[in-house]
């Protein structure tokens, strides 16, 4: 079988899993929101945010509640251990890999359509929505974020604490990511052009395709342990 | 005896996790159609020896070929021949029976996997429950369903590691009927458990496992049943 | 505790204090910054040693990967560790530094960013390991983890770099012109660095080597 | 603070850090032969029982 319909297969095999149980999209658009009433709620309840923390907000309730599905898409695998039968199929890790981080970027684009509206609702007075832009970083977010989650997701399931774990190993390596939108999130809502961006958006592009190349190459070791 | 290649020939396997030998020297040869039982305490390498014969584990010095193809030199075609049955059941919880074969009949590449998911349904007695998630099945049908599954890419060679482990009496019985048919249809078998009764009434060929080494191996019908336990437990000291 | 005694061991016992020497005797009062400008040449020298350890790091997790040899996840650890160890101390004496130079504790430059990250994600290796318990299995999760975090370096250094090109700041860290002697004093400190990291890693590496042995030792009697 | 404060303060951390690996290594050297003397008598006692 062919490289592409192996993934398309395991693609669509998670997402029957997901429509049917929910339980990630739920709990990650679920977790996203709560922590964006929780930063309204700290930041003062009738201050209003200037263009570059608001963003800053935003990223941190995608990120820490993505952090939520990118755990179980991993870990539904080795639950009756069917990752050993993955591997004596003819299956290439690599698909696997590919697949998995589909799955990922799937279920951080679908929580986006809940938190970015509700994002707007809450802190978004003042703001220019800035959406082309906007739809782009999350877009380049989403693949690195998903990528990098991929790769350490299996580490992380591997250990005793998996849900410890994933966080820990996952936040450090995707700090430039999150500081570089930020930044040009910040740039968006604050009206300006994409030209002034464009660096920050090449460096997030570049994140993304590091470690999908990294993850695609060091993701069979890591699943042959887990 | 004509020198004709046997169907699974393993030599002079070692396996070593970090210092610790989990298999040292093991040497066997089954024919076509062979049931091998392989007997041995915990941690004696029955696993570990299943795990390198299904790719799972690269094995640290020796050779493994099946049916002709070297286990690292042409692993793609090796694993093509393997059906692996586990304890676990490799099935996912959340899709329905149905759907897990076809899963995995589409994944090896099998053309019509809809009609070979029908086909395995129908013989291990599942196709009244083919639409119920796998989540709600008994043990022993999960047993099923896992036989069944192992079985989509049509494989030559089965591996089953403890298979009878957390069954009910009538379910090992069904799963005993089952094991037998499969052998009856020339599939090459083999099989690690701790259960000697059940394990020397299907087998051909008997192996004993302890610290790692194979310390016997003999054809079925040279062993006295009655006396087997003895035996067995005379080499478990032994080693 | 040392039967025999590694060299590089003995030259950092000479070469410490000596550098040291250099430091406090040889090298010139810095006329702007005074006598703090000190801390500098140590500090240079452990962010180098620090960035070294990370690379071997990575090279031993790509040999690991590659050859499964224990000796690699050895190394890979004794790297890790050092660099760790190291990289806190680069943090913690250019906090210092930064105090009466810059009027702050920390701040984003993307010298000081990249080790940061580069901490945090070390950190979280030794966390990795202490999660595992198989040995096989804890060697490739942190050899994993060492490459995918070096490869984190240029997109760290670029992001730090580019945060601070929309915010300017007055402070730079290059801006120090340097004297011949300070070059000399410069070198020196950072060869005794280089020979300290040396002799710290070769130690860490033979304690973990014996680590290993002792486990196998006491798997094999208890079988 | 005086500037030479800061200047002891650095080397300080510097060196109490390196001394403290230094310690914390030479306490798992320890330990390890502790575990040595361990098995050897473990190795002892089962050549006396053979």
């Amino acid at each position: 079988m062919t490289l592409p319909r192996q993934i398309l297969l395991l693609y669509r095999k998670d997402l029957r899993v997901e429509v049917r149980k929910k339980e990630s999209l739920i709990a990650m658009a679920f977790f996203g929101v709560l922590i964006m009433v929780i930063l309204n709620l700290a930041a003062g309840l009738d201050r209003r945010l200037q263009a570059e923390p608001a963003a800053g907000v935003l990223w941190v309730a995608i990120l820490f509640s993505s952090v939520l599905g990118l755990g179980r898409v991993f870990a539904r695998e080795k639950e009756n251990n069917c990752v050993a039968a993955l591997l004596v199929s003819p299956l290439s890790p690599g698909a696997l890999f590919a697949a998995k981080a589909l799955v990922n970027f799937t279920l951080m684009s679908f929580s986006e359509l809940v938190l970015v509206p509700v994002f707007f609702a809450l802190f978004g007075a003042g703001l220019q929505p800035g959406l082309p832009v906007l739809l782009l970083l999350l877009a380049l977010v989403n693949i690195g974020f998903s990528a990098a989650g991929t790769l350490l997701s299996a580490l992380a399931a591997g250990t005793r604490r998996n849900e410890v774990m994933l966080p820990i190993l996952l936040y450090p390596l995707c700090l430039p990511l999150v500081a570089l939108a930020v930044k040009a999130t910040g740039a968006a809502f604050g009206g300006r052009p994409m030209t002034e961006i464009r660096d920050l958006i090449e460096s997030m592009a570049a994140f993304g395709l590091i470690y999908a190349a990294a993850g695609y190459l060091l993701f069979s070791h890591a699943v042959r342990e887990a | 005896m004509p020198m004709v290649e046997p169907f699974l020939r393993v030599e002079r396997l070692c396996k070593a996790y970090g210092g610790l030998t989990a298999l040292k020297d093991v040497g066997l040869t089954l024919e076509a159609g062979g049931f091998l039982c392989l007997f041995g305490p915990n941690g004696a390498g029955k696993s570990t020896l299943l795990k390198v014969l299904a790719t799972l584990l690269p094995p640290t010095a020796g050779s493994v070929r099946v049916a002709g193809f070297d286990l690292e030199e042409h692993p793609e075609a090796f694993r093509a021949q393997l059906g692996l049955v586990s304890h676990q059941s490799f099935l996912y919880d959340d899709l329905s029976a149905r759907e897990n074969l076809e899963f995995y009949a589409a994944l090896y590449g099998v053309p019509d996997p809809s009609v070979r998911a029908g086909e395995l349904l129908e013989r291990v007695d599942l196709t009244h429950r083919a639409h119920s998630p796998v989540r709600e099945f008994s043990r022993g049908m999960q047993q099923r369903l896992s036989i069944a599954r192992a079985l989509v890419n049509d494989p030559s060679l089965l591996l089953l590691d403890e298979p009878y482990t957390g069954l009910d009496a009538h379910a090992a019985i069904r799963l005993s009927r089952q094991l037998r048919l499969l052998h009856e249809a020339q599939r090459t078998i083999v099989m690690a458990t701790h259960n000697l009764e059940r394990g020397l009434d299907l087998a051909t060929s008997v192996g004993i496992l302890a610290r790692g080494k194979l310390v016997f191996l003999q054809r079925r019908d040279q062993i006295d049943p009655e006396a087997f336990e003895q035996l067995y437990f005379r080499h478990l000291e032994a080693a | 505790m040392l039967k025999r005694f590694d060299p590089f061991a003995v030259l950092a016992l000479v070469g410490i204090p000596g550098a040291a020497a250099t430091v406090f005797f040889y090298a010139p009062l810095e006329r702007t910054m005074g006598v703090v400008q000190k801390i500098f040449y140590f500090h240079l020298g452990l962010a180098a040693a620090a960035f070294l350890s990370f690379f071997v790091a990575c090279v031993a997790g790509v040999l690991y990967l590659l050859r499964r040899q224990r000796v690699w996840d050895e190394r890979g650890t004794a790297a890790v560790e050092v660099g760790v160890l190291f990289t806190t101390l680069v943090l913690l004496t250019g906090s210092i530094w930064g105090r009466p130079i810059w009027n702050t504790w920390w701040t984003w430059d993307p010298r000081l960013t990249t080790s940061l990250i580069l901490w945090f994600i070390f950190t979280a290796c030794l966390i990795l390991r202490s999660a595992v318990e198989q040995e096989e299995k804890r060697a490739v999760f942190c050899a994993v983890m060492a490459i995918v975090g070096f490869v984190d370096v240029p997109v760290v250094f670029l992001s730090a770099r580019l945060w601070r090109s929309i915010h300017p700041t007055v402070i730079r860290s290059e801006g120090i012109a340097l004297e011949p002697a300070m070059i000399v004093t410069l070198a020196v400190s950072l060869a005794a660095m280089l020979i300290l990291w040396r002799a710290l890693f070769r130690l860490r590496c033979s304690i973990q080597r014996q680590e290993n042995t002792l486990l196998d030792l006491q798997q094999q009697l208890q079988r | 603070m005086e500037r030479a404060t800061y200047l002891i303060l650095a080397y300080m951390i510097l060196w109490v850090g390196i001394a403290g690996y230094l310690t914390w290594l030479s306490g798992r050297q320890r330990q390890i032969a502790r575990r040595l003397e361990e098995l050897n008598a473990q190795i002892k006692r089962r050549e006396v029982r053979s």
